[in-house]
């Protein structure tokens, strides 16, 4: 307990001051709440409207946790896919990029035509934004399997299916988990951006709302949420990484 | 249970590095490698295990062909390649997972023998380099495949330890009726354990002579001392020359 | 294919959903404001419900409204003149079946300070656009009156970002309507100047906003048409009679919008519905067939809409008999 | 020459088909152009547009070029510092997270207000977006560093400094690479977005005014030129990084 | 140039690894280190190295503490530890690039004497596992500090080449003027190389013996087949046990 508040306080003091600066500042320059609302303004307009806001809140968050899930299992099964079969890898690596590049925006009319209004588009683009990094990173991390375990693997006979499992998957761990951390930090702003293409309730759609009705410290309401849960999300992983390479850091250090 | 190599060639690039080698090891039998480093023995051993495909020649195994196939053996690197994010029996019983039939009770019993009881639940980098030799060979033990490939396994021991270990390869050689192919730079060790020392000369490796090691088993610590084995050993390193 | 609608739409149902109401959705061009409010009173009020209707209300976000309601997505969409003839021109078979307004308020909005008093002064000025073709040729249509050259003007794409902000540094003015962003800078009480399309173009003039719907669906659904005409044509002659209520009633739909801002925009609204107009809704031909020839000569368009197919007045009489 | 054939053609081909299959599907439903128009369509509207298309291109390309440039060093430096210092890194971490989650549109006004219409804020975003990948995984690759070369580098008294650069630098090159691909797939697409928040040139302003004007073909037109764009710079990347870590396949293979 | 070792004692965790060790090492000595596998030997180079902190004791050179300083020493580590991007030639320069002054031309020459003529461009991976330990060992030749701490050397070398280096070391010793501490298992070879050797017990490490080597240098190969040596070696056996 004593090491995690030693690892906590020196990030809340920053994040202290810089609030304090930014109070400040606004105070100080006197700009007007609708160009940049005082962190005050904000918490106040928070407390104000957090009742009706949690809905919303909680849309977001099921349909960016669904929509992440999917985005991991397809970016590892992907990767593991392209590395298993050198030839598909070849085959598709151009269209995985291609998909990458449709601007969203773009998409969107297309897939609401194709899906329909639901959840799936919208669960589909986060998925698809999570997916990419989280490829890339595995499929490298597979490439760079230790070169000695590799050969003790295949002399000793190793399927395909054991040097997967018990070598290359294990190794590329740490890479895989800087491929959802990546990832985890976009997921909810796509969750968030992917609200403004057809929605009824969500972050997304609270933060429109209130930008066209030009209330700006709602909007930063709205951004500060956000954050707060790409940090929760980023923190998950972190942790979770932390877990997974435990035997790193077990022992003595030098 | 019979494995026959058969004018066997390998290069890497233009390098010809295996030329020409031909021997058996027949069933039971322990076969010691000895020549100089970076002559070829551990590109051998790949050679044999399908790591590597040759040039030239083929790898028969009770007769059939096993040229490029992988897993017939039972193999031990000549670096410890201990897996990083297994503990000391979790690496151990590797080579038997692979196989299908892991035995972590007897896993646990061979690492007690090599002094290693303290340290099941470590993991690699908290080993000695001994330490994790030993290791390395207790996973190799613990493959079910008849033949084992021992690349220098020993070289990182001391003079005890190593006497120790040798002693159990051999039992376990007999109990198990293993057959082993053995690289060491160690002729008083290739002499002590084997029925036979291939000897490679070097760029290309081809083999300068086999030795039929006469020694009866079991073998006891004071043939290191008699008379004949060091006129045995002056021939070998004769030959090395 | 009204069937296959109401399933893709279940989920997001309203709480009042019964089983005999037709299910069907509305596409909003924008975030909802007092453009939209006889929609919400239509809704409130139970109009829908009385013509068997269940509607969905639905943000368009980046997408475009009228692709949308062609594709039979949505059976009704909230559009403007200009984007219909536009969207026709390229083949996309929308139809406007009401204009919500009569007059088109928008204009442009520059702070006082700036020093621009009218198109004219628009030369040498950056002008902050929302990203259309049509930008150019409307300027130059503000401008001519007095002479002025719209090639002379900086275009700098600002998209929708908020134009009290943009004006702030490097924008010089902005294109805006006035019943929402105009009635924002009174609330604000932002020193600006608003110089209204209309007093310099009147070709302009065009109905804006207007609600859409397919050719498919007026050929093989009139009923369900006439049935949202109707109900919506009520909803608004209740705006144009009570724009409090009104008012309460779009802020109780959308809580999120800022009401000081619903309640003065109403205010200034609800006169203008209908104006001149024999009844709510109606439009004339002459406007269309002008306005087509207005973009076709200014290139913006490469083929001659025929105007009277954009529009039909065919519901909103309907509905009055 | 013969091996770079035999790598290309299998994409080649795969796209040749996915051409094939869309043209024949938009032709066999009768999809209307507006929808999803046909390939050959957009082929025919590309040539014709492309000469006053091309001056947007070359805008773009500019950016994203100069963004993505600083978002490299960006990402590499800020990753060099938070490894160094690890204090730094607890304190900054949470606000790098933060950095990626305030939406562009919402900043895109608070930018031009402190940096004006100029193309500074579009490769302010650009660098912005594609640092985080990379400092990320650059910052992973830094805490992989092999135990054993680190302990005789330490032995040996060498510095800081000479352990960065002579064994965590090169050790992390791979790593590096990973993020690099992944932010250089999003750069071009980042650099068409930016250009909706002010611009007078670009992909991104051609494909906003095609759309405002329904015009879908061109839009796809725009869409294309994006992939290609962000195929060729992906490609850059993959070249470069099999430049650097060419010590990792010489010799022959096993 | 002396290096005083005062009371040292360090432990993992629970497990006291070494305990109370003192000794010295002179300018100019050569002295050697043995003990079983596992004992602790490494860790007592980290120690003097720098890279571990010892819980007590100190470790003084020519009268200065160093205690946790590195760089004080030259150092050939168990395990090769090449780094993977650099060729042959950039690997042996490595110790004396950190420090400054590396000389090519010298380190070719070091190679080439070393039977690397050929591989100076190569990567790691393509050595074998001798030819990997003389790179590393080439590359502590050439590292500049005057002490040298040597872990096993030769540990994977076949005797010929073992001796080739071992003759090669001494040259350089009494030519630059170095002390070298050296682990070995190899009894013969620490009898044959050093003026000092070292015996350590193991679980916790102490010192158990301190043998002063009594033959006079230059050592010929004939030493091997002196009675004396054997003696000697006999007496080491013994000690360890
Ligand atoms: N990082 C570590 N964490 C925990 N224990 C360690 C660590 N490093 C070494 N040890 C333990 O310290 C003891 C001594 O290890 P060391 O490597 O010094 O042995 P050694 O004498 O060099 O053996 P060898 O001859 O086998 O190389 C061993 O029991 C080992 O398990
Ligand atoms: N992947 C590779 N690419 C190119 N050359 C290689 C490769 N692997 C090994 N060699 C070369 O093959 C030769 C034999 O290597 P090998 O490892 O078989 O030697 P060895 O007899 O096991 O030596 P040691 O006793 O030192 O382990 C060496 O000259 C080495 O440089
Ligand atoms: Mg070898
Ligand atoms: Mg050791």
């Amino acid at each position: 307990m004593k090491m995690k508040f030693s690892k906590i306080w020196r990030p809340a003091l920053a994040l202290l001051l810089f609030l304090f600066l930014w109070e400040g500042l606004t105070r100080f320059l006197e700009i007007e709440p609708w160009v940049l609302p005082a962190p005050s303004l904000i918490m106040k307009e928070m407390i104000e409207v957090f009742p009706s806001f949690t809905p919303h809140i909680i849309s977001t968050v099921k349909l960016v946790l669904i929509g992440f899930t999917f985005g991991i299992l397809a970016g590892i099964t992907t990767a593991t896919i392209l590395h298993v079969f050198p030839k598909v890898r070849e085959t598709i690596m151009p269209f995985l990029v291609i998909s990458q590049n449709v601007p969203i925006i773009v998409l969107a009319p297309l897939f609401m035509i194709w899906f329909g209004m639901g959840d799936f588009p919208k669960v589909l683009i986060i998925a698809m934004t999570a997916f990419f990094p989280i490829a890339i990173a595995t499929l490298d991390g597979f490439g760079q399997t230790d070169r000695e375990l590799m050969h003790y693997m295949k002399m000793m006979g190793a399927t395909r299916k054991q040097i997967f499992f018990k070598l290359q998957l294990p190794h590329a761990i740490p890479s895989i988990f800087s491929g959802i951390k990546i990832a985890a930090t976009y997921s909810v702003m796509t969750g968030v951006v992917a609200e403004w293409l057809g929605a009824q309730q969500g972050i997304g759609v609270f933060m429109t709302l209130s930008a066209s009705s030009y209330r700006t410290p709602r909007v930063f309401v709205a951004i500060v949420v956000t954050i707060i849960l790409s940090l929760a999300f980023f923190g998950l992983f972190l942790a979770l990484e932390k877990l997974f390479t435990r035997w790193n850091r077990e022992g003595v250090e030098k | 249970m019979s494995l026959v190599i058969e004018e066997l060639s390998k290069s890497f690039g233009d390098r010809l590095i295996l030329s020409n080698l031909s021997f058996t090891l027949k069933r039971g039998e322990f076969v010691s490698i000895i020549g100089p480093s970076g002559s070829g023995k551990s590109t051998l051993f790949h050679v044999i295990g399908g790591l590597l495909v040759p040039e030239e020649g083929h790898i028969t195994l009770n007769g059939t062909k096993i040229t490029g196939e992988r897993g017939h053996m039972s193999y031990m690197p000549q670096q410890p390649s201990l897996f990083p994010w297994r503990t000391v029996l979790q690496n151990a019983t590797l080579g038997s997972e692979l196989s299908g039939a892991p035995n972590e009770e007897l896993a646990k019993q061979l690492l007690q023998k090599a002094n290693l009881g303290d340290m099941l639940k470590a993991y690699p980098h908290q080993l000695s380099g001994g330490m994790k030799q030993r290791v390395a060979f207790i996973r190799a033990l613990l493959s079910p495949q008849s033949i084992m490939c021992l690349d220098e396994p020993f070289s990182a021991l001391d003079s005890f330890t190593k006497k120790d270990m040798q002693r159990w390869l051999l039992e376990t050689w007999e109990q198990y009726d293993k057959s082993i192919l053995f690289i060491t730079h160690d002729i008083e060790e290739a002499l002590f354990l084997s029925d036979k020392i291939i000897i490679l000369s070097t760029n290309p490796a081809t083999i300068k002579e086999i030795v039929e090691v006469p020694f009866s088993r079991p073998r006891s610590n004071q043939l290191y001392l008699s008379e004949e084995f060091l006129q045995w050993k002056k021939k070998i390193v004769e030959n090395l020359l | 294919q009204g069937e296959e609608k109401s399933k893709d739409s279940e989920g997001q149902s309203n709480s009042e959903s019964q089983e005999d109401l037709k299910k069907v959705q509305l596409f909003l061009d924008w975030t909802p404001n007092t453009n939209h409010s006889g929609i919400y009173v239509a809704k409130d009020q139970g109009y829908f419900e009385e013509e068997g209707l269940d509607v969905d209300i639905m943000l368009p976000g980046e997408v475009r409204t009228e692709q949308i309601v062609a594709t039979g997505k949505a059976e009704f969409g909230i559009s403007f003149q200009t984007q219909v003839t536009q969207a026709r021109a390229e083949n996309i078979p929308v139809v406007s079946i009401a204009a919500i307004i009569q007059q088109n308020t928008g204009g442009y909005y520059t702070p006082t300070d700036k020093g621009i008093k009218t198109p004219k002064d628009f030369e040498g000025r950056v002008y902050g656009a929302y990203g259309s073709d049509l930008e150019k040729s409307m300027l130059q249509a503000v401008m001519k009156k007095e002479g002025g050259d719209a090639e002379k003007v900086d275009m700098v794409q600002v998209g929708n970002t908020d134009y009290f902000i943009a004006t702030k540094r490097d924008v010089d003015f902005v294109n805006i309507f006035y019943a929402w962003t105009g009635i924002e800078g009174e609330v604000r009480g932002a020193d600006m100047h608003f110089i209204k399309t209309i007093d310099y173009a009147p070709e302009l003039n065009t109905y804006s906003p207007v609600i859409i719907t397919n050719e498919e669906m007026i050929e093989q659904d009139p009923e369900t048409v006439q049935a949202f005409v109707t109900a919506v044509l009520k909803g608004y002659e209740y705006a144009i009679e009570n724009p409090q209520k009104t008012a309460d009633i779009l802020i109780a739909e959308e809580p999120d919008l800022n009401p000081e801002l619903v309640k003065r925009s109403q205010e200034w609204l609800s006169p203008l519905y209908q104006e001149d107009a024999p009844v709510w809704g109606t439009q004339e031909e002459k406007r269309w067939v002008d306005y087509a020839k207005f973009m076709y000569d200014e290139n913006i368009i490469d083929v001659e809409v025929d105007a009277s197919a954009a529009f039909t007045n065919q519901f909103i009489e309907n509905a009055k008999k």
